[in-house]
């Protein structure tokens, strides 16, 4: 049955999706190693980095389209479990530093050395060991996520109530974390990361190896978040999304199906963290901000919620913007960017994604709607 | 002309995110191919110009631009005229990472000159080690670094706070003291070192009450009245401030209500200067401290010049200057002499022969750069006064030489950094006798 | 401490003098001696200075306090030719200088003529001190209340004879009060026999300030009786001021509501009442900040005599510019939202970037000067509850704008129309109510407060183009901690909000107490789904 | 009292409800026999649809016993429970999936496993394919299954839902206003389904149209007040003086 399950998702919008993301972590990498640097096509390392970023942040997009667009649930917290996530990764690149360090202590990272620390901090055990970490990659946005959300969905938490107390999540992490004595490296956060699984982080190879994790890994969840949408539970989700009453009363356990969405997009947002992290070199306490938390829903807006498509092209898009205007008008950047944002919610409210979609369906046949579904109940 | 080629390409970028990415990568290709032949000598200006910090990084931003157009108007650098790239990291910690490698991967620039907080400039580190590029770090900061790649042209804690503490004991007689600082690691280095200094001066430890806020707290009735109190057991008391800039403006309102005169509990601060004093009411805060090593009321011709040019050039006859602004004169001039020693910008030559460079600070002497990349600075203390400047009530004798390994700290008190050839090392362990720790 | 001893042999040769009953008035010298001690001012370092301050004194001469006066404010200058101190005063270009002792005109100089004599703390509180002494005499009560209090500070036990003398001769009984309470101090700080201290720790102890507190804590630590009076009376004192603090902690508890408030409840408006997830909120409160600030900057150059009302005065425009904004955003992106709450925030997002960076760009980055006016400085003491002018004002204010604001949506038409339109929009309109009008002032109106709260809030924090974030997510978690729709709501919910914060912040200091809060703000919401206070009944279930 | 409860399928008694001091259900009695079809009348306010509420568990009763086969307390269950108890419920305002299609509607709604697992691996069997194609069938909507339930007529989303009531194979099923916003012709087509459905299973009909009460035919409860009125044939309860009052306010 669970090949049944697989089955559904792969029809052929997300072969095609799956296809051009494979076909991605594979060329630029290569555009970027084999091509010497005068070649037309060679990919200069600062741009691999650069876009494994933009794709760290599209896996986070579709985790919260994933909760949002499918289920109705508008997280205003993602930024903690993507921060959580990227906090395991963290901690484990500080333990691999070593005596590299700039005291040199072989155990303790740098910063607990010059708070005077004397040991390690029980949380920090174990992050030597890559498997662990990687394990609490997921275990611990999903836990957080699970505890959150089985209080919240039991208690009929909905609409911005949940919203407002998913951004006081994100933001009591993000104070905790400002702390030093929490030791999590206060608001230097961790850094100065040296190599991963034995290979060094500055390096190309490394660097292009880590952008075609990140695509596939995005391949990989879109490939399940799509099995699931097509799945009978992936319409039950939008049934909650659009008549949660209805969906109580033919008998389905609705607070059920928000936590295990729920749950599943923070590991998702976890393993995004965790790949953003060793690519830009740094995970600090700003990461938990709600405004990127907010910024994460817009990718998704942008790009087309309730679209699997719409958050990849959205978080991209968005990005691609930001790091365009801050280098070309640094000044004016943000008019830009909000205008761009106002300009698509009045005229693009379905997204890129969703207006070409309803474009495309009224082509074909003039019956059929948008795909995309009214604007669930707040 | 940046401008003009960036948007070509990125029209070209952005259509191509619509469909295959490939494209994207072209034009990129196609700028930093473009911005190899150029004929000026790009200078970076990674300064946050949005977000939490443009509040203190814009006015850099400035300073970089108005001391490029001087040396432009002196014919340039090497016969070619400097171009500023200026880009926006937004206060936005990865951003700044990645704003760095733009601009020596794609822009090319030979120097940078940027970053504010510690955590920036940790972001930007590794980029500026593996491209192998110049950053010039122009502000007070927790120490506790050496990097090849780096130069710290503000204060190390010993340039700021010991002599502040100096001061108040000798001159004020304070036996008491109150460590309030934003928790971050600024303060709690700087903080950690004081406390030793103190100890070792043979405060008792009842008299030392350290306070940690968060960034940008805007609600001081508790903290200020439990400084109060601690400060009326009879014996003189000072606060010692390392608060964050943001957070400055509620503290000092509200010292000012709950009518803390400097008389009674005085207030030296590390990070407020004439740019923090321009947003407040002064007239309650005359008599409070601050320490720095340049104040706008120096007075000196340089000063004076400095300060006309700067008036004339941002055209706002009131815009103040301040510490970091002169840290980023001397480190500017520091990096055009020796670039002109060097009579090239390649990057391991001008940092070879940045060591030993001098130059004219604004304070009427001479700044040296050491071959720990720290510079040696006078350090002054100034009190507030009703007109928004600082009256300097001391100055050290001599310069002081930055210490960027603080011999009051656990790891670090057998640390050293000279970059000097065979030495070359940024974190040489004196006991040890190896270089890394 | 040289300089100290000085002082100290000057002020009893001066006094000695002073109480002979045939000079009841202080001595007057000669004008060439006493120019030469003036001119001393500007000689050497600070203990030199010191020094000299204390050889002026010594001359019991009248015009010596007004000389003082002006050096502690920095008033007295040098003239750099002869190094002779004078009284300057700004005459166009030039400075007009006069001879502080015989005030003979001086004739004018460049400013770059002279220079200041600079002083610093420690000069400031001798001056204070030695001014004290000179002025406990003086036919003013209130100078003389001041000069007692200011002698009380200097702790200096060369003062006695003079605060006898004074004591003997005051007739006011509050100012005496101050003065014996001043003598007590002295005399602690003398060298009297034990019977004169234990009596001296009993007036002190009697006073039951935190004050004098501080000056029993310095003596606790003594040996014998007099350590033990004073460790018997310090102890009562604390005992008395427990109450006190924990009063002093809710008085900042409600000023902090009342910020909460402020902030929330444009909000507890445009998004409680309208539904719109108002992101650009923050923004209007900045706006309405820096039109204080414009106002302040107006009122300087122009008629520096209004400051004290420039609040009342930028009171309206801010409602009407951050109001005018707010219509304009509504007219121009909201309007077309309705019913889309999510498309609002999203909007309301790039609409406050927007407006951050316009700020940014006319005004600059940098914090933007709002001075206090005067009726808004200083504190004053309830008991030993200290209260801040700004805090008491704010909290008045968000009061009555909270007041003001029921009165209009319960008691007006508009209000009518809004509560009509917001609960059923297509009935309304059907009943002849112009939706979109009142939608469009319904958000200028919530707007408009939120600009009236900035400049409130103008007074006791920054005003920069962040000014906004700063607030934006507490006011969300107090309207949806209240309940949305609910103005009381936000009332109870900001109050309550701002005291448990200000009563856990003295034990879990200020950052685990914002988490704490945070979190049981998370926990409360499991238990009322709907916040304080929920709409109940079958309504909502829809 | 579970003894009187006996053989019943519904059994309310002493119910109680107020909604901030309103008494919206006032000791309410009710007892429905297994098989047997209701219809309830009763003014606007009477607290009609506040009892469907309790019997579907979304709304607690203050007091008052709410017994489902005699035994089961439904005031302690939620409505996935009692749903899944087999008690299918109809809104006033038709309810449906709007964003999936007529099929859909069905095929979530068909007699299934309901945990989240479940519906996870969930593949739809030819047993099921079957029958959601006879309820298309009942339902007059088989030329539409295709179609998204957002585009269909008030009537056809009337009857949509009754047909996914049918999908649960309830033993009880609430309907609640059916023939609100139909044509004539639909609302006897209602009528006449409903009588069909009635065959197998218990209906309890809440509406406010006469005619098509007289249609049903079968025995009539008026509520008023939140308590019962009167009870018996159409006839009788429409020539009783106190409804008469009630509906006529006289």
């Amino acid at each position: 049955m669970i090949t049944g399950f697989l089955l559904n998702g792969f029809d052929t919008r997300a072969r095609i999706v799956v296809a051009i993301l494979i076909a991605i972590a594979l060329l630029v990498p290569a555009a970027n190693l084999m091509l010497p640097p005068d070649h037309p096509l060679h990919v200069p390392t600062y741009l691999v980095t650069l876009m494994g970023k933009y794709f760290a942040y599209a896996l986070l997009a579709l985790a919260v389209d994933l909760v949002w667009g499918y289920c109705g649930i508008l997280s205003l917290g993602h930024s903690a479990f993507f921060a959580l996530g990227g906090y395991a990764m963290g901690m484990y690149l500080m333990r691999q530093i070593g005596t590299r360090g700039v005291y040199a202590d072989p155990i303790l990272p740098d910063f607990m050395v010059f708070l005077n620390w004397k040991e390690l901090p029980w949380f920090w055990y174990g992050f030597d060991m890559f498997w662990f970490a990687a394990l609490m990659v997921v275990l611990v946005p999903g836990a957080i996520a699970f505890v959150f959300g089985w209080f919240a969905f039991r208690s009929r938490v909905t609409g911005v109530y949940l919203s407002i107390i998913t951004q006081a999540l994100t933001y009591a992490l993000l104070l905790a974390f400002f702390r030093n004595d929490m030791g999590f490296g206060g608001n230097n956060g961790l850094t100065d990361f040296k190599d991963i699984l034995g290979y060094n982080v500055q390096a190309d190879t490394t660097r292009a190896t880590l952008f075609a994790l990140t695509v596939l890994f995005l391949a990989l969840f879109f490939f399940i978040a799509s099995a699931i949408t097509r799945s009978k539970l992936g319409k039950v989700l939008v049934g909650v999304r659009d008549a949660e009453s209805r969906t109580r009363f033919l008998g389905y356990r609705v607070e059920n199906y928000k936590l295990f969405v729920w749950t599943l997009s923070a590991m998702m947002a976890g393993v995004a963290g965790a790949l953003y992290v060793p690519q830009v070199g740094i995970i600090n306490p700003s990461e938990f901000a709600p405004a990127n938390s907010i910024e994460a829903v817009i990718w998704v807006a942008v790009g087309g919620r309730g679209t699997l498509v719409g958050p990849i092209v959205g978080a991209i898009t968005v990005n691609f913007g930001k790091t365009w205007f801050t280098g070309v008008l640094p000044e004016f950047w943000l008019f830009a960017l909000g205008a761009l944002f106002i300009v698509v919610t009045l005229f693009l409210p379905k997204g890129i994604v969703g207006t070409v979609q309803a474009f495309w369906a009224n082509r074909r046949r003039p019956a059929a709607p948008a795909s995309l579904a009214p604007e669930p109940a707040e | 002309m940046t401008t003009e080629r960036s948007t070509a390409g990125q029209t070209r970028a952005t259509r191509s995110l619509m469909g295959a990415l490939a494209f994207s990568l072209l034009s990129a290709t196609g700028l930093s191919g473009a911005a190899a032949q150029e004929d000026t000598i790009k200078v970076g200006v990674l300064h946050s110009l949005s977000g939490t910090m443009a509040i203190s990084e814009t006015t850099l931003k400035d300073t970089v631009l108005y001391l490029i157009d001087e040396q432009n108007k002196k014919g340039g650098v090497l016969g070619k005229k400097l171009e500023a790239v200026v880009v926006d990291p937004a206060s936005d910690w990865p951003l700044f990472a990645e704003k760095a490698r733009e601009l020596i991967e794609k822009e090319k620039v030979s120097v940078v000159f940027g970053c504010w907080t510690s955590v920036s400039r940790k972001s930007v580190l590794p980029v500026f080690k593996e491209l192998n590029s110049i950053l010039f770090y122009p502000v007070q900061y927790e120490g506790e670094e050496s990097e090849r790649n780096v130069f710290y042209t503000g204060a190390a804690p010993n340039q700021q706070a010991i002599p502040a503490v100096d001061y108040l004991a000798a001159e004020e007689g304070v036996e008491r003291w109150v460590l309030a600082g934003t928790d971050y690691v600024y303060p709690r280095t700087t903080n950690k070192i004081l406390e030793a200094y103190l100890l070792a001066k043979g405060v008792a430890p009842e008299d030392i009450m350290i306070n940690y806020t968060p960034f940008g707290h805007s609600d001081w009735q508790t903290i200020v009245a439990d400084i109060k109190k601690f400060g009326s057991a009879g014996k003189k008391t000072a606060v010692v401030s390392t608060i964050n800039g943001d957070a400055n403006v509620p503290f000092y309102k509200e010292l000012g209500n709950q009518g803390i005169k400097a008389e009674d509990i005085p207030v030296v601060a590390f990070s407020v200067g004439e740019e923090e004093l321009a947003g407040l009411d002064t007239a309650p805060l005359v008599g409070h401290l601050a320490a720095w090593n340049y104040f706008q009321s120096v007075d000196a011709e340089v000063n004076a010049t400095f300060i006309e040019g700067w008036q004339a050039y941002t055209k706002n006859d009131k815009r103040v200057t301040n510490d970091p602004m002169e840290a980023h004169y001397i480190g500017f001039n520091m990096w055009v002499k020796a670039v002109e020693a060097a009579g090239s910008v390649e990057p391991d030559m001008v940092i070879d022969s940045l060591i030993g460079v001098s130059v004219p600070n604004l304070s009427g002497g001479y700044s040296a750069m050491m071959p720990n990349h720290h510079i040696t600075k006078p350090v002054l203390i100034g009190e507030i006064q009703a007109d928004g400047q600082f009256e300097i009530v001391s100055q050290t004798a001599g310069l002081v030489v930055g210490d960027e390994w603080s011999d009051y700290l656990e790891g670090s008190k057998d640390l050293i950094a000279d970059w000097r050839k065979p030495l070359s090392c940024g974190n040489f362990n004196v006991v040890t006798g190896k270089c890394g720790g | 401490m040289r300089a100290l001893t000085v002082l100290v042999t000057a002020l009893w040769l001066m006094l000695s003098a002073a109480l002979a009953p045939t000079a009841a008035a202080a001595t007057a010298i000669a004008d060439p001696d006493l120019s030469r001690l003036v001119n001393q001012l500007a000689e050497g370092g600070f203990d030199e200075v010191e020094a000299a301050i204390g050889a002026l004194v010594a001359t019991g001469d009248d015009r010596v306090s007004s000389i003082l006066d002006k050096l502690g404010s920095g008033d007295l200058f040098v003239r750099k030719a002869d190094r002779v101190v004078v009284l300057t005063e700004a005459a166009g270009r030039e400075l007009k200088l006069t001879d502080p002792v015989t005030g003979a005109d001086l004739g004018m100089v460049p400013k770059a003529a002279v220079e200041k004599i600079r002083v610093n703390n420690r000069l400031r509180r001798t001056v204070a001190a030695a001014i004290g002494t000179l002025t406990l005499r003086s036919d003013d009560p209130a100078v003389r209340r001041s000069a007692a209090e200011a002698v009380m500070k200097s702790k200096d036990a060369s003062a006695i004879p003079a605060l006898d003398a004074a004591i003997a001769a005051e007739p006011d009984e509050g100012v005496k009060g101050v003065m014996i309470a001043a003598r007590a101090t002295a005399v602690m700080a003398s060298d009297l026999p034990e019977a004169d201290k234990l009596a001296a720790v009993e007036t002190i102890g009697d006073l039951g300030t935190r004050d004098a507190l501080a000056m029993l804590t310095s003596y606790t630590g003594l040996e014998g009786p007099v350590g033990e009076a004073a460790r018997k009376a310090a102890t009562s004192i604390e005992s008395g001021l427990l109450l006190w603090d924990a009063a002093q902690n809710i008085s900042y508890g409600i000023s902090l509501g009342s910020v909460l408030l402020l902030a929330a409840i444009g909000l507890a408006i445009t998004f409680g009442v309208m539904g719109v997830i108002n992101m650009a909120h923050g923004e209007m409160v900045m706006i309405g900040a820096y039109t204080t600030f414009v106002v302040q900057e107006i009122i300087r150059t122009s008629a520096p005599g209004l400051f004290d009302y420039s609040l009342l005065i930028a009171l309206p425009l801010a409602f009407l510019v951050s109001g005018g904004i707010g219509v304009l955003i509504e007219r121009s992106v909201i309007r077309w939202l309705y019913g889309r709450p999510l498309e609002t925030l999203l909007a309301t997002w790039g609409v406050s970037l927007i407006l951050q960076q316009a700020v940014r760009t006319i005004f600059g980055a940098q914090n933007r000067e709002v001075g206090n006016p005067s009726w808004m400085s200083g504190s004053f003491m309830v008991g030993e509850l200290s209260i801040t002018w700004s805090r008491l004002w704010i909290i008045v204010f968000s009061l009555v704008v909270f007041a003001g604001l029921m009165l209009v949506l319960k008691r007006t038409t508009f209000g009518l129309q809004t509560r009509a339109v917001t609960q059923n929009r297509s009935m309304a309109s059907a009943m002849g109510i112009r939706t979109p009008w009142v939608d469009a002032f319904t958000f200028g109106l919530g707007s408009g407060i939120a600009g009236i709260a900035g400049v409130a809030l103008s007074q006791i924090g920054n005003v920069s183009p962040n000014l906004g974030q700063g607030y934006i997510i507490d006011s969300f978690m107090v309207v949806v901690f209240g309940g949305v729709g609910n103005l009381w709501g936000t009332l109870v919910g900001a109050m309550t909000l701002g005291i448990a914060n200000k009563l856990m912040e003295p034990y879990a200091g200020a950052v685990l107490g914002k988490i704490l809060l945070l979190v049981f703000i998370i926990l409360f919401i499991q238990k009322r789904p709907r916040g304080l206070f929920a709409l109940k009944g079958r309504a909502i279930e829809a | 009292m579970t003894d009187k409860a006996e053989g019943t399928l519904l059994y309310l008694d002493g119910v109680n409800k107020a909604f901030d001091g309103f008494k919206a259900i006032n000791n309410l009695s009710l007892v429905l026999a297994p098989g047997e079809m209701r219809a309830i009348i009763g003014p606007n306010g009477a607290g009609k649809t506040t009892m469907m509420d309790i019997i579907t568990g979304k709304t607690k009763p203050d007091t008052g016993d709410v017994l489902f086969e005699g035994s089961t307390d439904l005031t302690r269950l939620d409505e996935a429970k009692i749903a899944n108890l087999g008690i299918g419920r109809k809104f006033q305002k038709p309810t449906v999936f709007e964003s999936h299609t007529v099929e859909d509607n069905i095929v979530l709604a068909l007699k299934a496993k309901r945990g989240a697992f479940a519906t996870l691996f969930h593949q739809t069997t030819r047993a099921e394919a079957a029958r959601v194609d006879e309820l298309l069938a009942t339902t007059r909507l088989t030329d539409k299954r295709k179609m998204l339930a957002a585009r269909l007529s008030h009537g056809q989303k009337q009857w949509l839902e009754i047909g996914m009531l049918l999908a649960q194979e309830p033993r009880l099923l609430l309907v609640d206003e059916p023939a609100a916003g139909m044509t004539d012709a639909e609302t006897a087509e209602t009528a006449i389904l409903l009588r069909e459905i009635a065959k197998t299973q218990s209906v309890v009909v809440v509406e406010h149209d006469m005619t098509f009460v007289r249609d049903l035919g079968v025995k009539v409860t008026v509520l008023h007040e939140g308590t019962v009125l009167a009870e018996g044939s159409l006839d009788a309860v429409s020539s009783n003086p106190k409804v008469v009052e009630v509906y006529l306010g006289r």
